[in-house]
Formats: structure tokens, C-alpha cells, sequence
């Protein structure tokens, strides 16, 4: 007989474990209010709105990614950008056969999972800062690759066809659209994963491999599915670029200042938290649209702001957050009660 | 009620927004953006009538930080926020091609230039015959380099007809390489292609020497301004000297020369603006001396080519403008921008009779780096088969004397 | 042979450069069997367990796990098949909760499912004294917690060999007995136990078969007040001498010799 | 003459007093060992003693000089060593190294890495491994090597005999008299109560911070020290009933 | 001939690699910080030269001897002041302090001295060489780099592990706080070698600055090599940093020699081979 078979029903009644952190009832009825108004919005505004939410939406999306790899799967990478570049040449390629560019989006999520497979492999060989440069240099090998290519434009990029036939107003807002639902669906599928009980596999291996793999799990297919999901959605987000952009650069969508940004984002909103990305993708871009037309000044206080961040601020905004109110708008942790404790 | 849309403006200012690298590694083709601006917006503080009503002009300038995504996001801005009616541009086919993407794609009416025209239409997958509806050029293309180079080269004493290339793998250089190369095999020379190597190389070691081996004695390239510097002093320092280096996109600014120090001497490039063009603005009929001699009185900087560059973007929006019935209808400014014949700061343009739609053509002269006398280096025409208009201000000297 | 045991090492053999931690080494545990091991530092337990658990491949030889052979089995596999272990210096996982730390062990060790596994965990939780501090981040606990937890997360995976190295390092006396009690039970529900350790009364008490390990080689191997009689051990692991010093084994020594 | 003395100690880990108004002396050459249950804030005591916890208030005396706000890197050359609970070795540097640091501050004294060597025969053959890879008791015996190499007035050994073989216990405490002869004065945290009985000359007992006994062991009965141990008055703890207040 | 060019070419240019890799190696490898802002760190050096240069009319060498020590107290100063804070909080607060200051220097630079390219002018020995045959000439610049590298780094090397400093380095970077129980104080040995690292990065900074141009924005494109050169190598080990400088050079400069679309992606190739079939590195040093 085994410990498992002994549970008393005396313990089993008397427990009770619950998922929700307070408020996070009223919290998903806000959140359900906000992603109608932000749906309904290319009706009520005009298009320079919406246009520019498209940026923080992709934002958003690219940092839920970064922050479920390296905030919950302890894999730091320096070169998810790889992933926004393949994503958005797939969009690129895809249209030039003919498929809808807003149907390249998801199909772009697919690519990079097919090319994340195999990277996945030599990037896991690899542990800690080795990871970070490691899957800095893939990135680069990538970019080196993808120049060669004489059909997607080489070195010097190329522009999405199939987007002509549109209506600008239109076009317009299918972009948004799209980008929100990006948005939406890389916020739910980290919830999702991380409320499972995957998610908890995925922390434990982060706080301590070699005990995770002695309780029974399997660390390499735990890091291989965030890896993975993390590759497909830096991958649509990529594709919306091209989307949004109508032309990709290799240059600029291989650079490691995406990887940047998203450090940036998850590092101030909170790594580790979902809600962290989603704040710090708001701050980031606030302060990106407040400062902008102050030239290279806006960047050396983004700098500045980002240093203080890392100094005083180590959890984040949203870790300060949860520390004075106890909020969680996505409550993945177990809480114990009625134990009389 | 239905999508909302971009919306419009509807006052009598006629807005246009300006996209240059203003920082980053092409700031140097943005050196005399602001002192442009403040000149047009001087000339046409009176206004000017326009669809039969008196109109204004605003500016609205945008920097791309030499970052081509960056480009898109800014016009997207300047269409979407600010509104604009018209959109210029200028500089590499970084800022041209990603600008007027946006521009055709929004439909705004949009003129760019300092960007081979190959590289722009190509790059852009415009279809030959056609052209594009919103978006125009004006500059000029790997004939016109040709037309250029050839005649220094010819006029050189060499050994060979071997030509070494330096052309690395971005959009500028590919147009040469498909497109010079060709040339110059048609006109004899062979050209000795150092491979398309990646921007921000810091060891050229491999080109010297293939360019050592083939005993070429002129030089030409393409490649962005640091890359350059590094080759050049490591094409000093290897042993690499040919006679007679005429450089593309690089060395056309005092800055570069400056950096490059002693090794600048007699370096010839190509020309297609100098304060000795013998142009005049068509907004105040200011010439291209007087315009190059503002600059250095009230900045203290050396004249650019793109001075003239820049100005002529303007001219051409406006005077757009006002052969426009509505200046405000967007397709209707679009049509004239296409249908553009004018005499300005740019010399004679005319956009219906370039190679593709949409394109008007410059003939740029040869001219060298000299050691000068206000300034530490100045410009020498030396050559001006290709326009016989300017007057040629020196002899022809071997690079490597 | 293979067959009725639940573990057996066969013939393995591990070395670390100069260092040899496994030399042709065989050893069986039977279903239901405590065994108890001593042996000097760096005699090659820890690394024993290692190879159990399939952290650790051995050079050569095979390890037996009912009836399978498990040699090249990855550990979580191991673990999965009925092996649950505890490492001797703690390895928390420090940012989820005591609760958390046990249930994903419950989760992908025991394969049990939504109340279950709680249920599960809060049970095992309660056996180990842990069951207050539940919804404490493990990073904050103190030494003696972490190596509760450590006992804890490794019967969290429903084990059938359960591997303990050095728990009772540390505790207090009462608590040691506590802990002794704890592991009778387990053994009682027919658990298969190997425990390391260094406070040997507490061994004693608990097992009912005791090795000595020495240079990567079984020295003595047989029931515990014999083996901790046998000269070599003495030599080796006690420390020489007649008079022995420790109060405890002054005792335990005493009944040996009597 | 007192080396060290403590008075009114307290130190806090957040909200927590977990030593708290604390009076103990320390004469030169004595051993002194702490007993007390767990979380009875015997560690925090030694880390605030070697600097690494800063007390709350009360003042730290070493040879009558106030060291309470000297810095930890600083206490190591007036004489104080601690042998960390967790060993604490640094892991990319070998045995000898990590050995080595132990004598960065270049206090004169007797001990040298040749005598650690001789009281840890198997070290001297294994001075190139790295620390990592040490059995949990070589860890702990060159923890304490690295503090006797720092030749200090004051030595704190927490939880000295943990993880150790007896055999090592044995020799370690056999030696600990020579130890203290050459003008150590140790104070050891130690689990094993009728361990550190035999071994010190006085044992003090903390309990939730506080000192509640104190004296020379045969002074002492084994009631009192239980007592003492789990709270005088309180019935002897029935199992994982305490836990939870710890 | 041609190839054996390349390779001579390859190990000089390695040189600089090794030597732009010194002080990434010491921080990234031995004190395990992740300095994104290495790469802009050497730029500030050059416009610091540059500036000096123009500025009092000194000669460049009087310039090189003032820039290096100053930079070792900027690293001092940077270590005590930033980084030291940060490191409590791990890894990702140093990443993104370091992004942070990147981008802060950078665009400071920019706003300064404009995004002009910019070079130092060595003068003759700038660009003069000597012929070692026909088709093989080796520049003094090159040379004196490789030179300063092999110093360098094997002076910092024996510095690591002869010295007791050099020791209680690599200790308090697995453990700061019981580096301070053993007696050093581990932000002071922190600040010394961060010290040592910039004052590294600013002679090769200098060197780059002679050798090629530099702009405000060539920061990070150089820190990667210097990256692949510190991994190559093996994290912990200058030797390796020496040695991995070397491999990439010769990589890149015959890959660039096969076709020189290759040069970069030759050097990616061989870091990555290096990763997936000898993670430690060439030469191990530390335990990863
Ligand atoms: N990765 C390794 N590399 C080199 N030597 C190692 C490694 N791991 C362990 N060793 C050595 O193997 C020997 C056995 O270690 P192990 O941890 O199994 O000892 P142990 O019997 O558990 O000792 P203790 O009672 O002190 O915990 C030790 O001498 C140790 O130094
Ligand atoms: N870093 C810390 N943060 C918060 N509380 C702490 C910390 N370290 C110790 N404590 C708490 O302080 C109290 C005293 O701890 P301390 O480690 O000094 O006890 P101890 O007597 O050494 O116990 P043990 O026998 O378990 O080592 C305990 O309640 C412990 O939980
Ligand atoms: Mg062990
Ligand atoms: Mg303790």
C-alpha cells in the first residue's frame, strides 16, 4: 500500500485549496468590460489611435512570451528576436504564395515552432548566461541565413504583397483586430499553461533542476513546451509586425533590441507575474509615446528608467503591487485554507 | 456607425511631413535638415494661393534614427496622427523605400530622394512600365554612376581594366552589383567583386588581398560610411593603393572626409549638387552659391549635397501643390507629382521622363577631395562629362599619388 | 535474485578521476526492507543514491528496479516507477509554497489529478509537521524545515523505495525520535527505506539491516549492532579506540558487548 | 580576562526578534556551546557576533573594544571567524584555495594550511578538486579548516558536528583542546546537547532568543537542560504539535 | 599564399578580439556580470581620446596614458555606485542595469557628438606595416594589439589566481557575504576588478578607434564578438579569452576568405559548434 492510497476522507473533507488570490472575481469582470471597449474601438476613433495600439499590443504580446520563458522557465534568452524574424519573413513568404497575410499570421506561429524544434536542441545543451549568448549568436545565424536568400530580398528586405486589394479603413482595423487577438491569446495561453499543472512544473524546474527532475518531472519536455510556445508566439508577433509594417528589414527585425525591449518590459512591470508584462508593456510604450519628440533624450531617460527599476524596484511594479494590495488579476499559485492554521 | 477611418484635415494649411535619418550612422545626410526647413518655411511665410484660396504650409519633421522600422513608424505617426497631406523624404533606401511603402499603401502623396532609383523601384517590387500612384523619386541610377565613372577611369594611365569592388550585401550595394557590374563588363572593365560581405565588418583582409592579387588599380564601392574607414586604412596598411578610387554613398560629406584624415586626399566621388551647380530655387531663385553660403554663415558648417537635395524636396511638394485644383485631394497631388516637370535648387527634373513612371533623373559629375582652405577639405570638380553644365574646377589626380 | 528484490545494484562501479566512489559494488534491498548506510565522509553514499535516482550514470554495472533494469532510465522516469529521494543539502524550490513544492511532486511523481493530489499533499504535509506553514514560500523556511521538506516532496511522489540521505543531521533529540517514529510508520505501510546517516542511534532504532560503505566497497553488511561491532567499521567510521566518547553509542556499544 | 561580551543584544530578521536582549561574556581559552531547539536564534546570534546580521540595539565588545557596527570583513582581522551554517564554501575554487581565503587577512598564529593538511589527512591529497564536488562532511571540514586558517581570538563553529562521521567528530573535538590552549576561545553551536556538555566549559540556552540557562555542565542536571530547552513549565512537547511555533 | 595570409591576418585580428573580450571576460566569466554595456563602454573611450586629442592638442600617446587610468576609475566608481546594488538582486537586474547605461551612453554620445563617424588618427603607425613577403604585410597597429592582448590577459590571468586579491575575486563571486566573513571586502575587490575590466576596455577601445572608425551606435555590434570570444574560450579562463579571440579571428578571417558573405557567419558556426560539442569551452575554467 501506498501513501497515496491512505488519504483519510477526514483530510480530504477538511481541505481546502483554492486558485483565486482575492478580487480576482470583480478583476475578470473589468478585464471582460476593457476587452470589449478595446474591440469596439476602431469603431469610435479614428485610426491614429488604434494604429499605435497596434505597437503596444505586439508589445504585449512579445513580453507575455519573454516573461513565460525566462520568468517561469527560468530560460533567459537573448535571441527570441530570432523568432520575430522568422515569423515575420514566413508572413512575407506565405503572402508571396498567394495566402492572406492576416492567415500568414497564425501559419507564421506554426513555422517557428517547426524551426524552434530543432534550435531547441542545441539551445538546451546549453544552461544560464551560455543560454542567453547562445541563443543571442542562433539569432544571428539566423539573420546571416536569411540575407542569403535572394527571394525574400536578401540584405536589403522586402515588401508584403497581397495587401492592395484591401480598403485602407479597413486594413486598418483588421490589423488592430489582429494584434488585439495576438494580444489576448499569448496572455491566455500563458495562463492557461501555467495554471495546469505544467505551470508548476515549469517554476519548480526554474527554482532547482535537479531536484525537479527527481520528483518526477520531465525537464527537458517542460522547457521544450514553453520554449516552444514562447517561439510560436514571438512568431505571430513578428508577422503582425510585417503586417502593421507592410515590409520587413532584416536588419531591424533580426536586431537584439527587441530582446531588449522585452527584457525592459518584463523586468519593470514584474517578471514572474503575468500581469508584469502586460503593466510594463503599458509603461514602456506610455513613456515611448510621451518622449518620443524629444530625440535621443527620450532614450537616455528610458535608459535611466530602467537602471532605477533594476535597482530599487528588483520585482517590478507590479510585484510592489501585489505586495501592498495582495491583488492577482491571473492567480496561477495554490492557497491552502480552512486549515485553522 | 461604421469604421472611423484615418479622418482628415480640413483647414487651410497644407501639412507636410519630412522623414531623414536625423541620428544613428546616416545622421550625415541629415546635417542641413533644420536649416532647410527654417529657408522654405522663410520663402513661404507669405503664403501662396492654392485651389484658388490662400494657403500655408506647416512642416512636420521626423526622425528615423537610421532604423528602417523605425521609418514605418513615423510616417504611419505622420499620416495617422499628424495628418499630413504630402510626405518627403530623403536619404538611402533605408528611410526612401520604407516611407514610401507607407505612403502608397495609405495613399498619400510622397516624393523621396538620395536613393538609387533601382534600389527604390526594385526594392519595392514596382512594376516595370507602371510605377507606383502615390509615391515619386528624383535622383538617379547605376547608368548615371556609369556615366560618372567611366571617364575619370578612362582618363587614368593603369596597367588593367581590373576594377575593384567593394559592394557588401544591403540594398544600395546589390543595385550596383547587379546593376554596374554589367556596365562595366560592357565597357571593358572587369570588375573584381570583393563578395557581399555583412555591414559592420571591423577585417577586410580577405578583399585586400583578392584585390592585391588581381592587380586592379581603380577602386570603386558601396558600402556604409564606417565599414569604409576601416577598409581604407586596412587597404593602406595591407598594401592595397590603386590610382584612382571613385566611391558611391560614402565621402560625399565634410564630416567623412574629415574623419578619414590624411587618407581623404584625392578621393573622387560622385556630384550631383555643388554650390557651383548653376541652379537656382524656383520659391525664391536663390542660387545654389548663395544657398551653400547661408548654410556657412549661419551654422558654421561646410555646404552637403543633400542641401540641395532636401530644398528641391520641398519645392517639389509645393509647387505640387499648387498645380493641384484641390491640394487637399490627395490622388489629385499624387497625379501631379507624377506629371512634374520643373526647373529647381535640383537643376532641371522631369518625372515623366525618367525609366519608370514616377522618376526624374540627375547627372552627377565627378569631383575629388582636396585639402582646403576655409575648411580642412573641399570639394574639386574634375571631371563633368556627364553634365556639361557645371563648370569643372581642377585637374584630375591619382588617388594614391 | 533480481527478481523478488525491489532494488539491486549490480556489480557497479563509479570513479571521479582519482576518486572512486563504486567499486563492483552489489547490493539488494528487498520490498518492505529499512536499510540503514553508514560510512565515513566521502565514502560514496551521497553518489550510491545518485546512481539510484539516475542523477549519477555509473561507469559500468546495472541498476535493478523491480525487476526492470533502470541503468539508463532517466530520473524522472525513476522517480515516476516508484523511487523517491531527498538530497542532503535541501534543494527547495524556493518561490512556490510548501503546499506547491509537494503538490507538483504529487502531480508528476504520484500522476494523481486535481483533489486528489491535494489531498495527497496536504496528508503528506501533515506527517511531516509541515502542514502549518503550507502557504509559506519555501525560500523562507529555516534549515530543519527545508529537510522536512525534503522528506516531504519525496513521499510526495508515492514512493515504493523511499532514499533518505542525512535527515537527521541537526535535529534535536526529541525530534530525531519523532522522525525515527515517522519512518517506522513508512516502513510498517510496507515501504521499501534506505536512509544515510550519520546520527547513528537514530539508524538503529530505525532499520533493520545496516551497511557499512568505505572506499566505494560494502565493508560490513548485516543486522545494524553487529555491523557497528565489526572492527573495521569501528576503525573506519566510529573512530578507534575502546572507549568511544559519544554518550550514545557509549549505550548502544555497551548492549553489543553485553 | 573577558574577551568578548555581549549586552542586550537584539537582533531582527524583518518583524521577527529572533535574538532578543541577549547578556553573555566570553573569557579568553574558554569553550562555550549553545544549545536550543530550532529557530532558537543560536545562528542569528554567531552572524550577528561575526557582523553579517547588524543588531537592532545592545553592543558587542571584543577585548573591550565596541566592534557592534564594525563591518563583517572587518571583524575577521580583530579575530573573529565563523564556520557558517550550510559550510558556505566557494564552489569554483578548489580545496586549497578555498582554504586559502580563510588566511587573506594574514593574522599571525599557528595555524597554517600544512596543519589544516594534518588534521584532515585526506585533504592534502585532494587540494586540486574543486570544492563543489566534496562530499557533504569534506565540505564541512574545510569550512572549518578555512576558519582556523583566519588564526582567529574568536571562533564560532555553527552546528559543528552536522554531516560529519563520527570518526571526524571524534578527532575534531579531541583536538579542540589544543585548539583553545594555542589562545582560541571557541563558541560552538552544537544540536548534540550531551555532546556539547562534555566537551565546553559552559553552555548557555536560548530559547526563542532569549538566554534561559546558563552554566557549567556539571552543574547542570539533565532536567534543567530540557527545561531550558523547550520552555521551563511547558509539558515536554507531544510531536508536531511545536512545529508550527518554531 | 593566400591562405596563409588569412590566417596571420586572422590571429592579429583575433588579438583585438582578445583584447576587446579582457575585461568582458573578467566581468562576464569570472564575476559572473553581464556587461551589455562593454561594447559602449569602448566607444566612450574613443570619443574620450578623440576629444582629448582635439581638445589640448596632446599627442596621442600622452592621450592613451591618461584615458586608460581615468576609465579604471570610472570602472571603480561604476562598480561602487550601479552595479554593486544590483547584484543583490541577480542576474536580470544587472542585465537590464547594463542595457540600461547602454543606452544611456550611447545616445549621450549621440547627442554630444553628433552620429558622424569618427576615427583616431594613428598617424604612421596608424597605418604602417611591414612586409614579411611579397604578399603578406603586417601592420604595427595589429601587431601592437596582439601583443597588448597577450599581456593583458595573461597579466590579469596570473593576477586571478597567484594573488590572494585575485582569489577572494573569484570567491566572492560564487558568495559575497561569506567572502566578507573570511575578511575581504567584497565591494572594494568587486570595484578593483571592475577597474581593472574598464580600464581593458579602454585600451581596446583605443585600439579599435585606430584600427577602424567608430559612431556612437558601433557599441553593440562589437559586443558580440567579444561575447563568442570570452565563450569560445571557456567562462573563467583568460587563457581561453586569448585563445577564443584567436579562433574566431582565424574563423571569420578565413571564412571571409571562402567568400566573404561567410566572415560572420563562419564565427557563429564555430561559437555554436563549440557550444554543442564542448559547452565549457575550449579551455574549462569554471563549473558552469
Ligand atoms: N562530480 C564529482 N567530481 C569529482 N568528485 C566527486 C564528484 N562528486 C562526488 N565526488 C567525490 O566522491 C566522493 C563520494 O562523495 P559522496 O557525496 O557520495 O560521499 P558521502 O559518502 O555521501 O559522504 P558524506 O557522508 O560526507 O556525505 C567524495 O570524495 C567526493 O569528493
Ligand atoms: N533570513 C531570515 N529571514 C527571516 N527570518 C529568519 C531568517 N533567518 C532566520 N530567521 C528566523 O529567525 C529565527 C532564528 O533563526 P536561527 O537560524 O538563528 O535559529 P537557530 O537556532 O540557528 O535554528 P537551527 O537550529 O534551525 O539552525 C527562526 O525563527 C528563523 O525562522
Ligand atoms: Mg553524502
Ligand atoms: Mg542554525
Amino acid at each position: 500500500m501506498t501513501i497515496s492510497q491512505m488519504v483519510t476522507s477526514r483530510a480530504a473533507a477538511a481541505l481546502d485549496v483554492s486558485r483565486a488570490a482575492r478580487s480576482s472575481k470583480l478583476s475578470a469582470v473589468v478585464m471582460l468590460a476593457a476587452v470589449a471597449v478595446l474591440a469596439a474601438l476602431p469603431f469610435a476613433v479614428f485610426s491614429n489611435v488604434t494604429d499605435t495600439l497596434v505597437n503596444l499590443f505586439v508589445l504585449i504580446a512579445l513580453a507575455s512570451m519573454w516573461n513565460l520563458l525566462a520568468g517561469f522557465g527560468g530560460l533567459v534568452s537573448v535571441g527570441q528576436q530570432a523568432y520575430i524574424g522568422i515569423g515575420a519573413y514566413s508572413v512575407i513568404a506565405f503572402a508571396d504564395q498567394g495566402v492572406q497575410p492576416y492567415l500568414a499570421v497564425p501559419l507564421a506561429a506554426v513555422t517557428c515552432v517547426i524551426f524552434a524544434v530543432p534550435t531547441s536542441w542545441l539551445a538546451f545543451r546549453l544552461r544560464g548566461d551560455y543560454f542567453a549568448v547562445g541563443t543571442w549568436v542562433i539569432a544571428e545565424v539566423y539573420r546571416l541565413l536569411v540575407v542569403r536568400i535572394d527571394s525574400v530580398g536578401g540584405g536589403s528586405g522586402k515588401g508584403l504583397a497581397g495587401m492592395s486589394g484591401l480598403d485602407q479603413t479597413l486594413r486598418g482595423a483588421l490589423t488592430y483586430w489582429v494584434a488585439l487577438a495576438l494580444a489576448l491569446a499569448t496572455i491566455a495561453a500563458c495562463y492557461l499553461l501555467l495554471r495546469g499543472r505544467l505551470g508548476l512544473s515549469l517554476m519548480a524546474v526554474r527554482d532547482e533542476e535537479t531536484a525537479a527532475s527527481s520528483v518526477g518531472i520531465d525537464v527537458r519536455r517542460a522547457k521544450r513546451v514553453v520554449y516552444l510556445v514562447s517561439a510560436a508566439g514571438c512568431g505571430a508577433a513578428g508577422g503582425m509586425i510585417t503586417v502593421s509594417s507592410l515590409s520587413v528589414n532584416p536588419d531591424a527585425i533580426f536586431s537584439v533590441q527587441w530582446s531588449a525591449y522585452m527584457i525592459f518590459i518584463v523586468v519593470i512591470g514584474g517578471i514572474g507575474y503575468i500581469e508584469g508584462p502586460l503593466l510594463g508593456a503599458v509603461i514602456f510604450f506610455g513613456l515611448q509615446q510621451l518622449l518620443a519628440d524629444y530625440g535621443s533624450w527620450y532614450l537616455v531617460l528610458l535608459g535611466a528608467v530602467g537602471i532605477a527599476t533594476a535597482l530599487w524596484l528588483p520585482r517590478g511594479l507590479w510585484g510592489l503591487m501585489r505586495d501592498r494590495t495582495g491583488l492577482s488579476l491571473f492567480p496561477v499559485g495554490y492557497f491552502v485554507r480552512g486549515r485553522g492554521a | 456607425g461604421g469604421l472611423k477611418g484615418t479622418g482628415g484635415s480640413s483647414s487651410d494649411v497644407l501639412k507636410i511631413g519630412y522623414v531623414s535619418p536625423q541620428t544613428g550612422p546616416l545622421a550625415g545626410f541629415a546635417t542641413a535638415d533644420n536649416f532647410v526647413v527654417k529657408q522654405i518655411q522663410e520663402a513661404m511665410r507669405s503664403g501662396f494661393t492654392a485651389g484658388g484660396k490662400k494657403r500655408t504650409i506647416e512642416i512636420i519633421i521626423k526622425d528615423t534614427q537610421s532604423n528602417p522600422n523605425r521609418a514605418t513608424e513615423v510616417t504611419r505617426q505622420l499620416i495617422n496622427s499628424d495628418k499630413v497631406d504630402l510626405i518627403v523624404g530623403s536619404s538611402t533606401p533605408d528611410t526612401t523605400n520604407p516611407v514610401a511603402d507607407q505612403c502608397e499603401a495609405n495613399g498619400i502623396p510622397n516624393v523621396t530622394t538620395i536613393a538609387p532609383w533601382e534600389a527604390w523601384f526594385h526594392g519595392r517590387n514596382g512594376k516595370p512600365g507602371e510605377g507606383f500612384k502615390y509615391t515619386t523619386l528624383f535622383f538617379f541610377g547605376m547608368k548615371e554612376f556609369a556615366d560618372c565613372f567611366f571617364p575619370m577611369w578612362e582618363r587614368m594611365d593603369v596597367s588593367n581594366k581590373n576594377v575593384a569592388a567593394l559592394w557588401p550585401n544591403d540594398t544600395d550595394a546589390n543595385a550596383f552589383r547587379q546593376g554596374l557590374g554589367p556596365m562595366m563588363e560592357k565597357a571593358g572593365y572587369s570588375p573584381i567583386d570583393g563578395g557581399a560581405y555583412q555591414n559592420g565588418a571591423t577585417d577586410f583582409s580577405a578583399q585586400i588581398a583578392k584585390f592585391k592579387e588581381s592587380g586592379a588599380e581603380l577602386f570603386t564601392c558601396t558600402p556604409i560610411p564606417p565599414d569604409f574607414q576601416t577598409f581604407w586604412k586596412q587597404a593602406q596598411q595591407q598594401g592595397f593603393k590603386p590610382k584612382l578610387a571613385t566611391v558611391a554613398k560614402v565621402m560625399l560629406f565634410p564630416s567623412e572626409a574629415e574623419a578619414l584624415g590624411a587618407l581623404t586626399d584625392n578621393i573622387a566621388t560622385d556630384f550631383w549638387w555643388s554650390p557651383a551647380h548653376p541652379y537656382k530655387s524656383i520659391l525664391d531663385g536663390k542660387s545654389a552659391q548663395q544657398l551653400a553660403d547661408d548654410f556657412a554663415a549661419e551654422t558654421g558648417k561646410q555646404w552637403t549635397q543633400a542641401l540641395g537635395s532636401v530644398y528641391s524636396l520641398f519645392e517639389i511638394a509645393i509647387q505640387a501643390f499648387k498645380e493641384a485644383g484641390d491640394p487637399k485631394d490627395r490622388d489629385e497631388v499624387a497625379a501631379r507629382l507624377r506629371g512634374m516637370k520643373l526647373s529647381c535648387m535640383s537643376g532641371d527634373l522631369d518625372f515623366t521622363a525618367g525609366p519608370e513612371p514616377g522618376i526624374a533623373i540627375q547627372h552627377p559629375v565627378g569631383g575629388q577631395w582636396r585639402k582646403g582652405e576655409k575648411f580642412p577639405w573641399d570639394v574639386v570638380i574634375v571631371d563633368n562629362t556627364p553634365n556639361k553644365a557645371v563648370p569643372v574646377g581642377g585637374d584630375l589626380r591619382p588617388t594614391n599619388g | 535474485m533480481t527478481e523478488q528484490a525491489l532494488l539491486h545494484l549490480d556489480e557497479i562501479t563509479k570513479r571521479f578521476g582519482r576518486v572512486t566512489v563504486a567499486k563492483d559494488l552489489t547490493l539488494s534491498v528487498r520490498p518492505g526492507e529499512a536499510l540503514g548506510i553508514v560510512g565515513p565522509n566521502g565514502a560514496g553514499k551521497s553518489s550510491l543514491f545518485a546512481m539510484i535516482s539516475g542523477d549519477l550514470r555509473p561507469d559500468s554495472g546495472a541498476v535493478w528496479f523491480q525487476g526492470r533494469e533502470v541503468t539508463e532510465v532517466p530520473p524522472h522516469t525513476r522517480t515516476r516507477a516508484g523511487i523517491g529521494r531527498t538530497y542532503q543539502v535541501p534543494r527547495p524550490f524556493e518561490h512556490l509554497t510548501v503546499f506547491e513544492n509537494v503538490l507538483v511532486c504529487a502531480h508528476q511523481g504520484a500522476a494523481l489529478k486535481g483533489r486528489q493530489a491535494w489531498t495527497h499533499a496536504m496528508e503528506v504535509l501533515e506527517r511531516t509537521g509541515l502542514a502549518e506553514l503550507a502557504n509559506t514560500p519555501a525560500g523562507r523556511l529555516a534549515l530543519l524545515q527545508r529537510k522536512r521538506l525534503e522528506v516531504a516532496r519525496a513521499l510526495g511522489t508515492g514512493p515504493r523505495l523511499l532514499l533518505l540521505d542525512e535527515v537527521a543531521g541537526g535535529l534535536t533529540e526529541p525530534e530525531v525520535l519523532e522522525l525515527v517514529e515517522v519512518v517506522k510508520q513508512l516502513h510498517a505501510e510496507g515501504l521499501g527505506i534506505v536512509w544515510i546517516e550519520h546520527v547513528v542511534h537514530a539508524l538503529v532504532e530505525a532499520v533493520g539491516r545496516m551497511v557499512c560503505l568505505a572506499g566505494g566497497d560494502v565493508i560490513a553488511d548485516g543486522e545494524p549492532m553487529r555491523v557497528l561491532a565489526d572492527p573495521k567499521v569501528r576503525e573506519l567510521y566510529l573512530g578507534g579506540g575502546p572507549e568511544t566518547g559519544l554518550a550514545d553509542e557509549e549505550g548502544l556499544t555497551d548492549g553489543e558487548d553485553s | 580576562m573577558t574577551l568578548l561580551s555581549i549586552s542586550d543584544l537584539t537582533v531582527h530578521h524583518g518583524q521577527l526578534r529572533a535574538v532578543d536582549g541577549l547578556n553573555l561574556d566570553l573569557e579568553k581559552g574558554e569553550v562555550l556551546a549553545i544549545i536550543g531547539a530550532n529557530g532558537a536564534g543560536k545562528s542569528t546570534l554567531l552572524r550577528a557576533l561575526a557582523g553579517l546580521n547588524p543588531p537592532t540595539s545592545g553592543s558587542i565588545r571584543l577585548c573591550g573594544r565596541d566592534i557592534t557596527r564594525l563591518p563583517a570583513y572587518k571583524r575577521v582581522s580583530e579575530g573573529i571567524a565563523l564556520v557558517p551554517e550550510g559550510r558556505r564554501l566557494f564552489h569554483s575554487l578548489t580545496v586549497e584555495e578555498n582554504l586559502l581565503t580563510g588566511a587573506y587577512r594574514r593574522r599571525p598564529g599557528p595555524w597554517t594550511v600544512t596543519r589544516v593538511y594534518e588534521l584532515f589527512p585526506w585533504m592534502s591529497d585532494r587540494r586540486r578538486q574543486n570544492a563543489s564536488q566534496l562530499s557533504g562532511g569534506e565540505q564541512q571540514s574545510v569550512a572549518i579548516g578555512r576558519a582556523l586558517l583566519a588564526n582567529p581570538d574568536l571562533l564560532l563553529i555553527d552546528e559543528l558536528s552536522l554531516g560529519l562521521a563520527p570518526v571526524i567528530v571524534r578527532r575534531i573535538y579531541e583536538v579542540l583542546p589544543g585548539i583553545v590552549g594555542a589562545g582560541t576561545t571557541a563558541l560552538i553551536v552544537e544540536q548534540d546537547v550531551s555532546q556539547a556538555m562534555r566537551v565546553a566549559d559552559r553552555v548557555h540556552c536560548l530559547l526563542e532568543g532569549r538566554s534561559v540557562l546558563e552554566g557549567r555542565p556539571r552543574d547542570l542536571t539533565a532536567e534543567q537542560v530540557e527545561h531550558a530547552y523547550f520552555g521551563i513549565g511547558q509539558a515536554l512537547p507531544a510531536g508536531s504539535a511545536r512545529e508550527g511555533h518554531d | 599564399m593566400g591562405w596563409l595570409n588569412a590566417v596571420i591576418q586572422g590571429l592579429l585580428l583575433g588579438g583585438l578580439y582578445a583584447l576587446f573580450a579582457t575585461g568582458l571576460s573578467l566581468m562576464f566569466g569570472v564575476m559572473r556580470i553581464v556587461n551589455l554595456a562593454h561594447g559602449d563602454l569602448a566607444v566612450v573611450a574613443s570619443f574620450l581620446a578623440l576629444a582629448l586629442v582635439s581638445g589640448t592638442g596632446l599627442p596621442l600617446w600622452i592621450v592613451l596614458v591618461v584615458t586608460v587610468p581615468l576609465f579604471a576609475v570610472l570602472g571603480y566608481l561604476t562598480q561602487r555606485v550601479l552595479l554593486q546594488r544590483s547584484l543583490s538582486s541577480g542576474p536580470l537586474a544587472t542585465l537590464l542595469v547594463t542595457f540600461g547605461l547602454s543606452i544611456v551612453l550611447q545616445n549621450v554620445l549621440l547627442e554630444v557628438f553628433s552620429a558622424d563617424t569618427r576615427t583616431l588618427d594613428g598617424g604612421s603607425f596608424g597605418t604602417g606595416s611591414f612586409e614579411l613577403n611579397g604578399s603578406i604585410s603586417i601592420g604595427y597597429l595589429s601587431l601592437a594589439t596582439f601583443l597588448l592582448a597577450c599581456a593583458a590577459l595573461a597579466g590579469i590571468q596570473l593576477f586571478l589566481s597567484r594573488t590572494g586579491l585575485g582569489r577572494m575575486l573569484r570567491a566572492s563571486s560564487d558568495d559575497r557575504e561569506t567572502a566578507n566573513l573570511v575578511g575581504a571586502d567584497s565591494r572594494h575587490v568587486y570595484g578593483i576588478a571592475t577597474a581593472i575590466a574598464f580600464a581593458t576596455v579602454a585600451l581596446a577601445g583605443l585600439m579599435f578607434a585606430m584600427r577602424s572608425s567608430f559612431d556612437p551606435a558601433t557599441g553593440p555590434s562589437r559586443l558580440i564578438f567579444a561575447f563568442e570570444a570570452v565563450v569560445i574560450g571557456g567562462l573563467g579562463s583568460l587563457w581561453g579569452t586569448l585563445l577564443g579571440g584567436m579562433v574566431l579571428g582565424v574563423t571569420q578571417s578565413l571564412g571571409a576568405q571562402i567568400d566573404p558573405a561567410l566572415t560572420l557567419l563562419a564565427g557563429h558556426l564555430v561559437f555554436l559548434a563549440v557550444l554543442a560539442f564542448r559547452p565549457q569551452g575550449l579551455i574549462a575554467g569554471r563549473t558552469a
